[in-house]
């Protein structure tokens, strides 16, 4: 049986998780940061394979359609992974992406142009996806909070509700009038990069900071940790989780935004199905569903894995009919590999 | 040492067992004769409950050997065969929060092979918690227990097994008198009944009160092993901290009656926990708070650092008054607080020592919300100094260090502001000998600093450095007892016996 | 010049010096009998019309897919791009991106609501709702109860053909009751939805499936549970009209299980879809009118073609037709 | 602030109407049943609003509809609600509801009809079907308890590659020519009722029986509520759990071949997107995703609830352009009647 492994009880019948994710002592920073790079030698497995199979892999223009195809994603992926860290969930991450521009933008286009006929100005379009990405997380947080509902189905039933509510004032319509500000951010180009990069980039390094080096992003993890130890330490932990359900949501309307630019129109079904991917990416980059474990780096090495999986498998040109068999298999070849160099039980 | 008669009932032969970097135990050993009631004790991270886990079969040593009655311990897999052989209490919990207290107590073999009877298992239950003396309903769930409860669910759970060998992990860590002096006669007449026993605690004079022999470790080694009539206490002391004994000495404090005012609770209820409680402390005295079984006084320590919002009645501190249910506004107000669970809310075990000890100062730690690591490491390096953390370094996660040195970081972690009052909880439970020292030493600093403190605590040793003690009874303040108190005294004080 | 290409092979004349290179293609899904039979065409066709073509990826009916496989086909050398796009907003930006590096586009069954293609390659769908519609208006002589399987509603085959349907049911035959269920493509939930209206309305005499691929099955199980599957003469009988033209609906007709099917030209699909991107290379253009395939190509607006290709009724009369590509497959 | 309560663990873990006491002192046992009958008045709330509704609601025929339409999802929400309750996860259920039908029906049918040409006889489809179900879970387990992978990856990863090699191997296609057992399944009646209904029963009355009656049954509740501390009382926890994946498979496997029976055909998509309402039916009847909590019969109103929803909404032949809004909108009321109901914090 497996039951002499580390997972077994430490100190008998400890907390559970305790002897989890970090290493110990001097030599447990740099366990810990192994553990954050469990990863990388996946994606150079995947970059060497992907240049074995097709010398435009590794051209300048692939590698930026594989950041740019990902941009989306990630940012869902950064929203997931710390409200996760925060020991929550959220499921309609996917629906925002949706609905958020799709008011955005119906609010200011003309009927005619399925617009709802308000006309509102068009400068007002932008800041109406990203307030309406607020607002979810906002009534996710106090359903949440205050009700003291379940996250899980809260954001269930939010999923279903969002998404229904743009197929209804949509009437299932795709709305392509587009104002000028959404196609820009997913178009323009800054110094070489689609700004969608840069965008992503930034939201990760902002992230990053400050979920390692300020106070707010530290408790975070105390959140997820053990909350009952956090609020006893003097953490607001309901303020902080309620900022986090709005920074996510507000980071799934911008990935709203950007992928309406980059599609040219708000899909009614924008969004659909993401969200599985969403978390694979985030539980592959080591982030636990149970809180207060996991890195955004981390995160972001799992949707670099997926991206460049896509990628190789479309340029390999594999049969239309094996190819999701084998994404599956990669997928769970990538994991063993992960579980196999951290040398970490997962969880 | 000594060299038992005849085949021992249990022996342990150099045993290694690491934790990554960390070494818990480096070829130490026990050996325990059948019969007898064999103490083990050592300081916080001396590698005591480790060797537990090993005896009882949920790790696998790195190297050595476990016999039982001189034959090889079965295999990691059988457990049934474990099962046999030794029962345990454990040191941390093993009750199942989400299952009642009745099935707990008959955690898989609530049956043989047919289904089971629930009207009888509850008779069952109830039968066994009358024989220990718990008072809890078997239909209860067992997350809604108190620690105290908890633990006796265990020992009884432990006892009913009908093992000829039980080893017993600091159970009186959380257990007020009576209940200690329950469990100790149910130990004598285990013993009586040929019943071999391994007895860890830190509470030393338990040792001489039940134990026969005693087993000392000291840094993951076996130190000595010796009959406990031979060895007097300073050298058991002695033997566990490589250094002379000197008893903790409570310190004498002028406690001046002009200081100001920096806690104070005034008609405090809270319903079915305590009714109209007044409460001061001055700065510069230390308060006890004290009581046995369900009197109330954790609630109410827990209800002035906000923890629960009172009924009626207000709670000052250092003049502010903070948002009754608030802790951060407690805290805010100059509050250092020790709870009384470390497990749920002292610590989170996944983060590191540092960042436990400096949550509530993160904001002072660096400018615009941002935490400087250099400076929390700095903190954490001289918190770990100060208070004797046996770890590997501020970046340890807490949830690897021994239980001891947990409690260690919970009050680094209360005294990181230098707070102007403090609450603390039963902060020396599970804490040896030199620990204690320490963790008294520094509510002591702290009242000498100007601090006023609230400890609450039925450990007549904790109470000693108060200046003076509270006590209540089923919710209410029945006296208070200047310093300089007998122990049988303030005991039945405690047990109500005294109550006018 | 323009030409309605008589064949595949109809000689260039906008000058073949671009003529050749490789043909990108992507597949919208696997997993619908319509579109594996697509699927299944698009290599063999390829092959008999000496298209080059590259290995076709598969979007998997997701957009985000769609475009990040053009993409990859661009960079391995795609002179030319043969895609469904089965959602057609989204694409916008790509065609624009075509466009601008020089690659003619052909899109099939869906004609993308902005941006340049060279050709669409689809069948009317608003024609499937209206042919629904008129055949089941007649059979049940302008009265009774209809339940339609309506398609998802964010996909545009699916709302071309429920608009269409209940704009005619409509304006042609007020007698009828329509009862509209949202299935999102799902036989489950056609099937639950059927029970249960035929619980609450047993007389229902006719019913519309929007795809019988997904629809036929669980249809026909549960009317035989129901012990509604009986033939035409009984007045028991539902009268059923699918669309998709599959070989399961052929035989269901023999069979006098359902009565009709608007046949979905999966074969002219992969024929002329290939035929106009290898037209393309070629440098050929075409202009608005009949063609000899008999299908019309029509200016959908700003100039942009489409070949609306015939997609017949099927019934009990010509369902052994060998023409039919539902009776070519296995 | 809400942070003063104690957010005391909810759902015991009791046997229906025995051991199962919350709260504290003699109500305690009162109040565990209302937690288990939480979504009681929901259901009664649904049943007088369809009612009101439609008459023909109340009819034998319609209430038959509404059980026979659930039972497929309702093996798949027994399924994940043991497993869930043993604190784990399986996502690669709803592809076993395809493939395990699928492999069974393509080996013994001729390849004329879509099979593998295989030909074995038809008496094997149901036995390969149910063997592939308790394969799947097999090798799950397998994942999860050897190699300490996370239960939510390897299962995710699964729910990939068993759909994609259900497409793989059937190149997509509906497989239409079934044996005459699978449809035997689906569309019998016994004693007045759908086959299908009686054998969901029966596997809800084992279930429900050997959870609360059983050792092994208990031990699931054990191994959830803390691993260690069922570890150290003795149970198998690694065998059990290896266990309940393989039920988990098996219960997956019957669901499929249920539905195969009742919808006449082996769809390539059969089962798609199903887990989401498996999640949801099995959270809405009180089991926790932490695990250790919940029991089978509230997650059998949890279907019921769900079912009703989508019978009431058909009934009242709400327009396709805002039925997912209100069917989310009323699940979000239900789960907050539910709540208030029953006084208890959701997780
Ligand atoms: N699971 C684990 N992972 C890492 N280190 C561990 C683990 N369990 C124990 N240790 C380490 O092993 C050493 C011995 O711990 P152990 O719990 O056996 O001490 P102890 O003697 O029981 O202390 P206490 O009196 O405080 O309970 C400690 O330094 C502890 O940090
Ligand atoms: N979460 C709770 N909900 C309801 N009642 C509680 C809760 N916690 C404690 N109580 C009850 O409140 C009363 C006072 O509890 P408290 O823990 O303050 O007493 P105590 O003096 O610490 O007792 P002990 O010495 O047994 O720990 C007890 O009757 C206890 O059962
Ligand atoms: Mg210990
Ligand atoms: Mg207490």
């Amino acid at each position: 049986m497996t039951e002499t492994t580390v997972t077994s009880p430490g100190t008998p019948g400890g907390p559970p998780g305790t002897a989890g994710g970090t290493g110990r002592g001097p030599s447990g920073l740099r366990l810990a940061r192994f553990r954050d790079l469990a990863l990388v030698p996946a994606i150079l497995l995947l970059v060497v394979v992907g240049a074995l199979i097709e010398p435009a892999f590794l051209s300048g223009d692939n590698l930026t359609n594989v950041l740019q195809q990902q941009t989306e994603l990630s940012l869902l992926v950064l929203a997931e992974a710390v409200i996760l860290i925060a020991g929550k969930f959220d499921l309609s991450l996917e629906s925002t992406v949706g609905l958020a521009p799709a008011l955005g933008v119906a609010l200011v286009i003309p009927a005619a142009s399925n617009g709802l006929g308000t006309d509102w100005p068009a400068a007002l379009g932008i800041p109406i996806c990203l307030l309406i990405g607020v607002l979810v997380g906002a009534f996710n947080g106090l359903l949440i909070l205050r009700f003291k509902l379940s996250a899980f189905i809260v954001t269930l039933g939010m999923l279903i509700v969002l998404r229904g509510l743009q197929i209804g004032f949509t009437g299932g319509q795709n709305l392509f009038a587009l104002p000028d500000s959404f196609l820009y951010l997913g178009n323009a180009r800054w110094v070489g990069l689609p700004a969608s990069v840069w965008i992503c980039g930034l939201a990760y390094a902002i992230g990053i900071v400050a979920l390692g080096y300020f106070r707010h992003g530290r408790s975070v993890y105390a959140i997820g940790g053990n909350v009952d130890a956090a609020r006893a330490a003097g953490v607001r932990t309901d303020r902080v989780l309620w900022t986090v359900f709005m920074i996510g949501g507000l980071l799934a309307a911008l990935a709203g935004l950007l992928m309406t630019g980059r599609l040219g129109s708000v899909a009614a079904s924008q969004g659909n199905g993401m969200i599985f991917t969403v978390f694979a990416a985030a539980v592959i980059g080591g982030v636990s569903l149970d809180g207060g474990k996991g890195t955004l780096f981390g995160a972001l090495c799992g949707v670099l894995v997926l991206g460049l999986i896509n990628n190789i498998l479309t340029l390999a040109g594999v049969s239309a009919q094996w190819i999701q068999a084998i994404y599956g298999g990669i997928i769970l070849i990538a994991l063993m590999l992960a579980r196999v160099t951290s040398g970490k039980a997962q969880d | 040492m000594m060299s038992p008669p005849a085949t021992p009932a249990v022996e342990a032969r150099g045993i290694t067992k690491r934790f990554g970097p960390t070494t818990a135990l480096d070829g130490a050993g026990i050996v325990i004769g059948e019969g007898e009631t064999h103490a083990l004790v050592g300081r916080n991270g001396a590698g005591k409950s480790t060797l537990v886990s090993i005896l009882t079969g949920l790790q696998r040593p790195d190297e050595g050997q476990v016999l039982f009655a001189g034959r090889p311990a079965p295999a990691l897999a059988d457990r049934d065969g474990w099962r046999r052989r030794v029962a345990c209490v454990y040191q941390k919990s093993t009750i199942i929060p989400t299952l009642t207290v009745a099935e707990n107590l008959f955690l898989n073999r609530q049956a043989g092979r047919g289904p089971i009877n629930w009207r009888s298992l509850r008779a069952r239950a109830r039968d066994l918690l009358d024989e220990y003396g718990v008072d809890v309903d078997g239909g209860r769930l067992a997350g809604d227990l108190g620690v105290e409860q908890r633990q006796l669910l265990e020992i009884a759970r432990a006892l009913s097994f009908g093992a000829r060998f039980i080893i017993l992990d600091e159970p009186t860590a959380q257990l007020d008198g009576p209940a200690i002096e329950r469990l100790f006669e149910r130990m004598r007449a285990l013993r009586a009944q040929g019943v071999t026993m391994m007895f860890i605690s830190h509470h030393l004079e338990e040792v001489y009160q039940v134990c026969q022999s005693v087993t000392v470790f000291r840094d993951a080694r076996h130190v000595l092993t010796s009959e406990v009539a031979d060895l007097p206490h300073d050298e058991l002391v002695a033997a566990m901290t490589g250094e002379a004994a000197a008893g903790y000495q409570a310190r004498s404090r002028a406690s001046r009656s002009s200081a100001p005012i920096v806690l104070s609770a005034e008609k405090l209820s809270l319903a079915g926990r305590y009714q109209d409680v007044d409460l001061a402390v001055r700065a510069g005295e230390i308060v006890g708070l004290a009581g046995s079984g369900s009197s109330g006084k954790v609630s109410l320590a827990e209800t002035l650092v906000g923890l629960h919002a009172a009924d009626s009645g207000t709670v000052t501190v250092n003049g502010a008054r903070p948002r009754p249910g608030d802790v951060t506004s407690a805290l805010r107000a100059g509050l250092g607080f020790v709870p009384q669970d470390r497990h749920k809310e002292g610590f989170v075990p996944l983060l590191s020592i540092a960042e436990n000890a400096t949550l509530p100062i993160a904001h002072k730690l660096g400018r615009f919300g941002a935490v400087s690591p250099a400076r929390r490491r700095a903190r954490a390096e001289r918190m770990i100094e100060e208070l004797d953390i046996k770890t590997t370094g501020p970046s340890q996660p807490v949830g690897d260090l021994s239980g001891g040195n947990a409690q260690k970081v919970v009050m680094a972690r209360a005294l990181a502001d230098d707070p102007g009052a403090l609450v603390v909880i039963d902060p020396t439970s599970g804490v040896d000998v030199r620990a204690k020292q320490a963790l008294l030493g520094a509510v002591e600093d702290a009242a000498e600093r100007g601090a006023g403190a609230v400890l609450v605590s039925d450990e007549l040793d904790d109470l000693r450095i108060c200046d003076r003690v509270v006590v209540m009874f089923h919710g209410r303040v029945v006296k208070e007892v200047p310093r300089g108190w007998a122990d049988a005294e303030l005991v039945a004080v405690m047990e109500g016996v005294d109550a006018r | 010049g323009s030409s309605t290409p008589s064949s595949p092979s109809a000689s260039a004349q906008g000058g073949s010096a671009a003529a050749g290179g490789k043909i990108g293609i992507d597949f919208p899904r696997t997993d619908s009998d319509f579109w594996n039979s697509y699927n299944k065409y698009v290599p063999k066709l390829a092959g008999e019309l000496g298209v080059d073509l590259m290995p076709p990826t598969n979007s998997q009916n997701d957009v985000a897919k769609l475009v990040s496989n053009t993409q990859a086909l661009v960079s391995q050398g795609a002179k030319a791009i043969v895609m469904a796009p089965q959602d057609t907003g989204a694409i916008a930006t790509t065609l624009d991106q075509l466009a601008g590096k020089n690659i003619p586009v052909v899109t099939v069954d869906t004609r993308p609501d902005k941006g340049k293609t060279f050709m669409v390659v689809r069948a009317d769908n608003r024609a499937y709702g209206e042919k629904a519609c008129e055949f089941l208006g007649e059979q049940l002589k302008g009265k009774g109860k209809v339940v339609e399987f309506q398609g998802s509603l964010s996909s545009v085959n699916g709302r071309d053909r429920s608009e269409a349907f209940a704009e005619c049911m409509k304006a042609n035959y007020p007698g009828i009751t329509v009862f509209a269920e949202p299935t999102e493509w799902e036989g489950t939930k056609a099937s639950a939805a059927l029970q249960t209206r035929l619980t609450q309305h047993p007389d229902i005499n006719g019913i519309y499936m929007q795809a019988g691929g997904v629809f036929l099955a669980p249809t026909l199980q549960l009317l035989k549970s129901k012990n509604l599957l009986v033939p035409p003469t009984d007045p028991k009988h539902i009268f059923i009209i699918s669309n998709d033209g599959i070989p399961q609906e052929f035989q269901a007709i023999r069979d006098g299980q359902i009565d009709a099917t608007v046949s979905q030209p999966a074969d002219l699909y992969a024929k002329w879809a290939l035929s106009y991107a290898k037209a393309a290379l070629e440098g050929k253009t075409f202009a608005p009118g009949k063609t000899d395939h008999d299908s019309t190509i029509v200016d959908v607006g700003g100039g942009r073609l489409e070949d609306q290709l015939p997609a017949p009724l099927v019934t009990k009369e010509n369902v052994d037709d060998p023409n039919l590509w539902g009776n070519q497959v296995g």
